[in-house]
């Protein structure tokens, strides 16, 4: 988005009429976001494995990890018999795969596609560059660890790592799940000041509001 | 162009340059933006676009979401510690960057290459183009709605990439080709199961060519779309099989021949029309070129022989100080490093020319102009443009 | 190659030229003529296709060297073009008339080495970083090593070895070599 | 006709079998989908997993009271379109509430999800919504064309707009169906069937590759669940419709179940081995061959 775009301005409307706009305040809700809190216990048991059976990606190739991402949807691999699919838009989806490297410029367009996700949402981080950097860990324009910018779930390591892995990364998320400690939303909601510091941190050019609703 | 001939005088006036009078707060226009999260938009880069009704009326692109700096890092790097480095500048064909980094450090440095390792690395980069068209086939087709192809054809690029885990130990990445040759010999009984998997390739290419080239409904969407005027080649840097569809027939392979294709037996295809549909279709049929080539260079290579020319001390390996530019022909086009060295045991400057950086760009933004917005992935796809050579 | 030696020296007062392996050559111009020298190649000399522009950062000279590479499709031949320009005031001519697709180069050079050039379009909007507030990243004095680990939140843990001794252990562990 | 309470809860069985019946067949269809390409394809099941999923989702965002609406306008077309419409046929359970005239009812509610889904993807603000919505209306109405020039040429045919004595026409023998009695009503109207199902080549309102994906971009949780079921009993109700129509009727469960199986695999199998056609193209498309064979439907009773 350009920052022009986002300044105050007035502006004639279709049917004539002068207003002024304020893209901030007027299009973007600044309302702080709050805990969701989980349905009762036997409810949320059942609950929890249909969302664990049922797990909806973001299609969202951020980095190099998205080659293998064909692969998994493909015969060879066929993620789609664990109930795992692809979906085109943020609102639709659970999980975030983040594939690889995150340049600063992307790591924007990340935060706000995580942050238009539903409630509850993962996060699956892929390749060594979101645990520490790896091979890019001097680069100035790639994140060094993931964590400290989104609430990862699980990190499967490698460069590139295989399908096969991804696979057991996507099973090892369903146990978390199951087992009720997919709370990555929550945690990010309730770490948000933490988080948000850390992301204007390397964000430098901050034109969005606080939280992407 | 001919979708919405009927009516223009709705129309925006246009500037001295042919480009539209845009005012966005006129409310005739939708400002909407393709990607980066976007399926149909190849790789991680975004299309900013300006419609009016269903017609793009201006079109900018933007990249950077992928840049890592490698120009950079390779230069706190040494030529040995710039390998693992090079392959991944771009994802789906990483093999042709191994061979230029390689090649311009064994032309600045001097370095001859055995025999055998040139044979092995025709071979490695005609498989890499192999498995990059086979990948780009199920794009081009899932970008116009049909998943069939693309199952099939991800199908068969993993079977190639089990020949290339068999041969370096890698799925993607490879790293094999080494200054002075490549890594290791062929594992025994290669040849016979890569030719296994060509006769495979070769079978459900004819269920591709009917399933998706002879569909009307392909053909509907495809002919006439985005036209590239052969006069545009040279303006806009056009190389490759988008400029071949063009009918110019610009090669590497055959133009300034380097390892063993001056060897090998085959013509550069060249279509006519230059439209959406010719450019798949050129791809289509240099795929099946380069099936042929993969089969004559097993037939031609020799069995046996050095692999490897001996290297100096490679960590402590001081390069003399020059400039050179290699290329090779990837699958998009020309392919290309410009190394400096200074003498040292760093590289001065590594350059990287994708052919994708004159694709994805100029040519984009001059094509997409009064296409239909339902046309934008599948002109995009026919272009074949990867993110990632970009911006390194 | 030798006629484009000769009318390159003789029209543009071309220096230090540098055969490569018979299709390649390189030569030095000056700044001032490097346009129509461009101009002269492509028109006159067949060399159509601009294959890349780029530089490289002599920081010990206080030079900036901008390559322009063309390529002559009948010939099959190949010239690179150096021009330098000074490290503290770098202006050089834009060369977008010549080829549409030099303005995408000239963008990103006038982003990563602070190279401008005055005319081309939209060369000051931001191309590949986004709210870059540093010295350009490929000069040579931007130390990203530093940069990054202020800036990134480096994960404890990283060992660095030093190559040789590292390797030596590695390979020969009971000090015997070969 | 009289109104009994018990109808209620006769309603109620036939749309919890039939929507059922829809979530099975859709997942049977993509699993068929999957093995044309070689894959394993999902589970027969999923579906439901992805209904209770989207229905356990904790939290939502809405962009307005219409943008609540849009589904349950959406919803209550398919339902509207199932509840007015003899299931079995002789059935006293699963008359639903069908009546004389309703042939007409029936035409307006297969239109009226998609109005009420234009109103909810409008409000949503985001642009691909607008331009799928607007792709989604004029497609319809391109596909509504042939449909209801083979409409009211049965209607013709049989001196009737009630489609209870539609399907008691066509009883006694496979050659009184109309697909044999009015073979050109019927061509025309699978035709328009492949426009009004969502699949290739017809489905650009909801192209994931071009604008990812159309009107539902915006809906989620529980909007999207709501969609969801919504996608489970609209093309069931609509496929019932055609073999009530088309293919005289069913008097039983299984009957009717393999008729909607095989009917609803006709778009399958085309939308398999093609890829999508552009909005402009298809309207032209259904313009063309279809409304010319619904006009000599109508000419040639």
């Amino acid at each position: 988005m350009s920052n022009d775009d986002l300044k105050k301005r007035r502006v004639i409307g279709p049917d004539g009429i002068e207003f002024e706009v304020n893209p901030m305040e007027d299009y973007f809700c600044t309302e702080r976001p709050h805990p969701e809190s989980p349905a009762n216990r036997i409810l949320e048991k059942f609950f929890n494995w249909a969302r664990s059976e049922s797990v909806w990606i973001l299609g969202y190739g951020t980095g190099c990890g998205a080659i293998e991402m064909r692969p998994l949807m493909t015969p060879r691999f066929d993620a789609y018999r664990f109930g795992i699919q692809w979906r085109p838009t943020p609102r639709q989806a659970n999980l975030l795969m983040v594939s690889g490297y995150l340049s600063v410029k992307t790591l924007k367009r990340v935060i706000r596609s995580y942050e238009q996700m539903q409630n509850p949402k993962f996060v699956m981080a892929l390749g060594s560059c979101t645990i520490n950097g790896g091979m890019y860990w001097d680069s100035y324009n790639t994140i060094n660890r993931l964590d400290h910018y989104l609430p990862v779930d699980v990190y499967v390591a490698g460069c590139m790592p295989r399908p096969e892995s991804i696979l057991a990364g996507l099973e090892e998320l369903k146990k978390r799940i199951r087992a009720g400690k997919g709370e990555g939303a929550n945690a990010y909601i309730e770490n948000l000041d933490w988080y948000k510091a850390n992301q204007k941190k390397i964000i430098k050019d901050w034109d969005m509001p606080d939280y992407n609703w | 162009m001919k979708y919405f001939e009927e009516d223009r005088s709705k129309f925006p006036p246009k500037n001295a340059d042919g480009s539209f009078q845009i005012d966005l707060e006129s409310h005739k226009f939708t400002h909407i933006w393709q990607g980066p999260q976007h399926p149909g938009v190849t790789g991680n880069m975004s299309l900013e676009l300006i419609i009016q009704g269903d017609e793009v009326m201006q079109c900018e692109t933007h990249v950077g979401y992928l840049h890592r700096g490698f120009e950079k890092l390779m230069e706190r790097r040494k030529y040995i510690q710039c390998f693992p480095l090079v392959c991944r500048i771009c994802v789906p064909e990483p093999d042709f960057n191994e061979y230029c980094f390689a090649a311009g450090v064994e032309e600045l440095a001097g370095i001859e290459v055995p025999e055998k390792a040139l044979w092995i690395r025709t071979l490695v980069l005609e498989m890499a183009r192999l498995a990059s068209y086979l990948m780009w086939m199920g794009g081009a087709a899932g970008s116009l709605g049909h998943g069939l192809p693309g199952q099939w054809t991800n199908y068969l690029r993993d079977y190639i990439l089990d020949r290339f885990e068999e041969l370096t130990g890698g799925r993607i990445y490879h790293m094999y080709i080494l200054p002075g040759g490549v890594r290791n010999d062929l594992p025994e009984g290669f040849k016979q199961r890569l030719l296994e998997v060509l006769d495979d390739i070769e079978q459900i290419m004819k269920d591709v060519k009917t399933v998706m080239f002879n569909n009307t409904v392909f053909k509907k969407r495809t002919q006439g779309l985005g036209i590239i005027d052969p006069s545009w080649v040279e303006p806009y840097g056009i190389t490759g099989p988008n400029a071949r569809a063009a009918g110019i027939p610009l090669d590497v392979r055959k133009d300034s021949p380097y390892l063993k294709y001056p060897e090998l037996d085959f013509e550069p295809v060249t279509g006519q029309e230059s439209d959406a549909y010719t450019r798949l279709d050129v791809r289509r049929r240099d795929l099946l070129i380069t099936v042929d080539l993969i089969r004559q260079i097993l037939n031609k290579m020799p069995e046996n022989g050095e692999y490897m020319a001996p290297l100096p001390n490679v960590l402590n390996w001081e390069i003399p100080r020059g400039e050179t530019y290699v290329r090779a022909e990837c699958t998009r086009g020309e392919y290309g490093y410009y190394m400096v060295s200074d003498g040292s045991m760093y590289p001065r400057r590594v350059n990287v020319r994708g052919p994708s950086y004159t694709h994805a760009v100029a040519l984009m933004e001059k094509l997409v102009v009064g296409v239909n917005i339902a046309d934008v992935a599948a002109l995009m796809t026919s272009l074949h443009t990867y993110p990632p050579e970009i911006e390194r | 190659m030798d006629y484009v030696i000769q009318e390159l020296k003789t029209l543009f007062s071309g220096q230090n030229f540098e055969k490569k392996r018979g299709d390649l050559l390189f030569a030095t111009l000056d700044t001032g003529v490097l346009v129509q020298a461009l101009k002269h190649l492509r028109d006159m000399l067949g060399f159509r296709h601009l294959v890349l522009i780029t530089a490289v950062d002599w920081i010990e000279e206080d030079l900036f060297q901008i390559t322009y590479l063309l390529r002559n499709y009948t010939q099959k031949t190949d010239v690179g073009i150096r021009v330098f320009v000074p490290r503290s005031n770098p202006i050089m001519e834009s060369i977008h008339t010549l080829w549409e697709t030099a303005a995408t180069y000239q963008r990103e050079l006038h982003e990563m080495f602070g190279i401008d050039f005055p005319g081309s379009p939209r060369v000051n909007k931001p191309f590949i970083l986004e709210g870059w507030q540093e010295i350009p990243p490929y000069r040579r004095d931007f130390d990203t090593k530093k940069y990054a680990e202020e800036t990134y939140f480096p994960r404890p843990g990283r060992k660095t070895h030093d190559p040789e001794t590292y390797m030596k252990q590695k390979l020969y562990p009971d000090g015997t070599e070969s | 006709m009289t109104f009994h309470w018990m109808q209620l809860v006769y309603a109620l069985v036939s749309l919890f079998i039939v929507l059922n019946v829809g979530l099975i067949i859709q997942g049977i269809v993509r699993k068929i989908g999957a093995r044309l390409g070689r894959r394993h394809g999902i589970r027969w099941y999923q579906l439901y997993l992805d209904l209770f999923k989207n229905y356990a989702m904790r939290s939502a965002v809405s962009h307005g009271i219409m943008f609540y609406l849009g589904p349950v306008f959406r919803l209550s077309g398919g339902i509207g379109l199932f509840l007015f419409m003899p299931v079995i046929y002789g059935s006293v359970w699963f008359q639903n509430f069908s009546g004389s005239g309703d042939l007409i009812l029936l035409t307006y509610f297969i239109f009226f999800g998609t109005l009420g889904m234009a109103l909810g993807a409008g409000e949503s603000g985001h642009p691909y919504s607008a331009i799928g919505i607007t792709r989604g209306l004029s497609q319809t109405t391109a596909a509504e064309i042939p449909l209801i020039l083979a409409i009211i040429a049965i209607a013709v045919q049989y001196q009737t707009l009630s489609v209870t004595d539609i399907v008691a026409a066509q009883q006694g023998g496979i050659l009184n169906w109309t697909l044999f009695t009015n073979p050109l009503a019927t061509i025309a109207a699978l035709l328009g069937f492949l426009g009004s199902m969502m699949r290739s080549p017809f489905d650009v309102v909801m192209a994931p590759q071009e604008i990812p994906v159309g009107p539902p971009t915006e809906f989620h949780s529980n909007f999207l669940a709501v969609l969801q079921t919504n996608r489970a009993i609209f093309p069931m109700a609509k496929t019932i419709l055609y073999v009530n129509l088309f293919f005289g009727g069913a008097t039983n469960w299984p009957v009717l179940i393999i008729k909607v199986f095989l009917l609803y695999m006709w778009p399958v199998f085309i939308g398999v081995a093609f890829p999508r056609f552009r909005v402009d193209q298809s309207i032209r498309w259904f313009l063309r061959i279809p409304t010319l064979i619904g006009i000599l439907a109508i000419l040639f009773i």
